[in-house]
């Protein structure tokens, strides 16, 4: 349906969008073994993204490709978590962490969605998901409790990027009507803010507002990054309509 | 036991020597060099395909070029713990590259101008690697000839996808095989040059072949390339840019034209397209992941004196 | 002579205070508050629409741009210059703004999604600012009266350029029109919060008429832009996105829907679309260029030093 | 004539390119009189290059936006100096210095063109181009003198940008074929290392070989830079062929 359909691209496009800042990472790590699993995290995203926008196109006959390089900015619905820019490692480690701990959960409920391909999806990337949790975990506490600096680093990182981890958790009218199908974001909160606080009181970080800024990419309001972020990703593809590559 | 009797033995059967071996200092040496220099030409190999990542014109392409370029990390971390084995550590050789002091592949010199370097690097580059990298699965020291088998099956895959992309933009729209085209026409004399100065002017080429690490000279590499390229260039559809190209029906070869050794020697000493720009980028990823490193080295050290402390 | 009474005196013949005059510390502490506010937000102001230089769709409307966010740094500029002559120090007030100590004009807050918005900022919030700031060139304190006429005229110039940009986009193609609406439609209640708060629970007005600073009730301008948009929208085809938009026959004006005052208030409260965004990147450039400050200092100091010796 | 028109598109492309990278300071300057000073310099260099690309388009009836917006990288015919990154403050005021002492000697000569609207652009950009250099030059000064951490950076600066400063005068085929209307860039090379050795004598600053990089930029051969920046500066236009703003 059109709205399961929707419900796969805000989903797709979180990966999208989250893949494409990860792979500038790639030959920038700071050190070679974060280039390779920077690049693996990316490459599970990116999987993901494949098979969510491949899904949401079966709607209209659209193709992953079309969706991916042929929509502008106002008709991405990707969170605005995603699309914040990289800055330095730990401000791509910190919204990289929110969003494996989010869909750590969002993909454990997703297996048993009504929509079988939803949930054969759900099914693998659940497993890399949680992979990329431990992954993201573990930096959280190098950075935390390494160096004054690191810490420090580490607390800007969070004073940027958490005011929009919130709008990941808005029940939009959409899920009205994906009973059975979709995941209500709202429940996927309580195991997040619990997963979350562990960590923090672990490491002795406190964490800022989450419901600070005012999001809306489910709806294609997005911040000023990813105009910009779509005018790379689409260059190439958009100069050769109706090319295949 | 006498140690460098047992050596030259083990080169005289054509054997393995493996790190605890007694070997000539000279012959780890060499090893170092060459080890660490494929290592780096990996590592900064990463650059001129990671240029395309983010503009890659579909997500399978762009998932396929990912996984490439994350393979060269990984080739550049077998390389340099196969030269670890050798005494020589990982950091030492890594800052020296960071610093300018040593060499890597000339090829990362020049820069990716379109997709279609993505197709003409796999094809040309890898290929030509490949031709380099097969004789030294066979390399007399045990862990560099393991690392290449494993490296090998990988590049090989690469070279195909390479084709592929060449192939794909040879059957597309006028301008993609203009592209196509184009990245042939800049790569193919560089790629050629991949193999080394003609073997009268290489220096290092005699004792690397007795030690049994260099199998073959750089121009029998470099004519078994261009051999192979020929057939291939016509089922692409591209044209090879060398005008003096043409079959000798007495060596049973393609005779190629005359190679810019000039321009060789500009790259390799530093006025090429690109050199100030390759180490600049890795140095800066150095350099700004700098106190990441220094976080994990420190919590590691915090953790391990938790456990001593808890013991 | 007696400083009150003149003052007093010179508010009464609603004629200029100017620097040197004496003046209420309540008079003078308002003022500052008010023009480096409206400073930060020349500065603030300069990012919504820096962010489509680099992709202005042609080169004419390129240079438009580039000079229109030029002058916001001009006005940014006047205006400390004005508050400076109240004796607070440029620094003080900028280090406020980084610091995220001061106030700028909310309106900033929300990003520019499209092409389109920039005629749309130019047309609504320079057109606000208009009818905020004409009164302005009237107000008591000299300098800032001064100022305002400078500003005034650019703005002026500013919005015309907006409205023409809406203009073209709204004679070119489907997807121009659509994008051109999709501005206004974001732009406008934001605008019409430009005035602040309606009259009765407007705190500090009261003095600031007394003062002759203020001329107008946040409501009465507010009244006056829309009665000036509405003509304007006709004519440019686009259509204000307010259901309860009527013509007021009794009043004879037009009489628009509530607008969304908690929304106001969040954004006010830093929980607008860019509010963190805004700061960090005014923060950055002054973090990023204090190593280019402290060498223009330096340098300023050596060569002062070494005239001084000279003499 | 093709020949004059290629030549200005030479000049045209660095001044635009060039205008495009300035163009980013805009609310990023060190101080807010920087801002202004860089977009001033930006608006000149943007001016200069719709003449020129005007100029260029009127021997076969394209506009200034056909050819800004519309010509892919190897069409491109900028010198590799005018696409290097802004990095830090140091690497954008070395590029523009040198480009600003080049312009000076440029256009001082190229006001006595045959090529009537070529000698008019140069003599009103002759004007402009002599503030830039000084503004660069008096900034030169500042960085060099100023404190040992701004002398380091205009080092690190200079050892980037200044490989790239040879290929400005190089005097390709094309030249050959425009006696009278173009300036030979090998006649600017002399007043350019005067100027620019006198100051570095002032500063006490060892510049570094200017002809290490390879250039090409007159040939379509470009660094990787270029490629990004022209996806930025078309990506709006190309995603509306036939607008009209």
């Amino acid at each position: 349906t059109a709205d399961a359909a929707e419900y796969a691209l805000w989903l797709g496009d979180d990966a999208l969008v989250l893949a494409q800042c990860l792979g500038w990472w790639i030959s920038r790590g700071p050190e070679l073994e974060e280039d390779m699993a920077l690049a693996n995290i990316a490459l599970d995203l990116l999987g993901h993204a494949r098979s969510l926008l491949s899904h949401a196109g079966t709607a209209d006959g659209r193709t992953e490709d079309d969706l991916a390089y042929w929509r502008d900015e106002r008709e991405f619905r990707c969170a605005q978590l995603a699309e914040l820019p990289n800055g330095d490692y730990a401000h791509t480690l910190v919204r990289q962490l929110a969003f494996a701990v989010f869909q750590v959960e969002l993909y454990d409920r997703l297996q048993e969605s009504s929509d079988a391909t939803l949930a054969a999806i759900a099914a693998k990337a659940a497993k890399e998901v949680a992979y990329h949790r431990e992954h993201s975990t573990e930096w959280f506490r190098r950075l935390a409790l390494g160096t004054d600096d690191s810490r420090r680093r580490l607390l800007t990182a969070l004073e940027h990027v958490w005011p929009y981890v919130g709008d990941l958790f808005r029940d939009e009218p959409l899920l009205d009507r994906l009973e059975g199908v979709a995941v209500r974001p709202s429940t996927l909160r309580a195991p997040f803010d619990q997963a979350m606080g562990a960590l923090a009181a672990e490491t002795g970080i406190e964490l800022p507002d989450p419901d600070l800024a005012r999001g809306g990419g489910r709806h294609g309001i997005h911040t000023e990054h990813l105009g910009l972020l779509l005018a790379e990703l689409q260059v190439l593809a958009r100069a050769h309509p109706g090319a295949t590559w | 036991p006498d140690g460098r009797a047992r050596f030259d033995e083990l080169i005289a059967a054509d054997s393995r020597i493996e790190p605890r071996d007694w070997m000539p200092a000279a012959y780890r040496k060499n090893l170092v060099r060459q080890i660490s220099q494929h290592a780096h030409s990996e590592i900064i190999g990463m650059q001129p395909e990671a240029n395309w990542i983010s503009r890659a014109p579909s997500l399978k392409r762009k998932a396929i070029l990912m996984a490439k370029v994350q393979d060269e990390a990984g080739h550049g971390l077998y390389l340099y713990s196969a030269a670890q084995t050798l005494g020589t550590p990982r950091d030492e050789m890594f800052q020296a590259l960071v610093d300018g002091r040593a060499r890597y592949s000339s090829i990362f010199n020049y820069p990716t101008l379109g997709w279609a370097d993505m197709g003409a690097i796999g094809w040309l580059v890898d290929g030509a690697a490949i031709c380099n990298q097969v004789p030294l699965c066979r390399a007399s020291y045990g862990p560099y000839a393991r690392a290449m088998v494993r490296i090998c099956k990988e590049e090989s895959f690469h070279q195909r996808q390479g084709f592929e992309i060449l192939l794909e933009l040879m059957h597309g729209t006028p301008a993609q095989r203009a592209m196509a085209q184009d990245a042939v026409d800049r790569w193919y004399a560089p790629s050629l040059m991949m193999f080394g100065p003609p073997d009268e002017e290489s220096v290092n080429s005699q004792q690397s072949m007795a030690w049994n690490i260099k199998r073959f000279s750089n121009d029998d590499l470099r004519q078994r390339f261009v051999d192979m390229l020929v057939p291939q260039a016509e089922a692409l559809g591209v044209t090879l840019p060398d005008p003096d190209l043409r079959f000798d029906e007495a060596t049973g070869h393609w005779a190629y034209g005359e190679l810019d050794w000039h321009e060789f020697q500009e790259v390799l000493g530093g006025r090429g397209p690109c050199n100030t720009q390759r180490l600049a980028h890795r140095r800066a990823a150095f350099e700004d992941g700098a106190w990441v490193r220094e976080a994990a080295a420190a919590y590691a050290r915090k953790q391990a004196d938790a456990a001593e402390q808890a013991a």
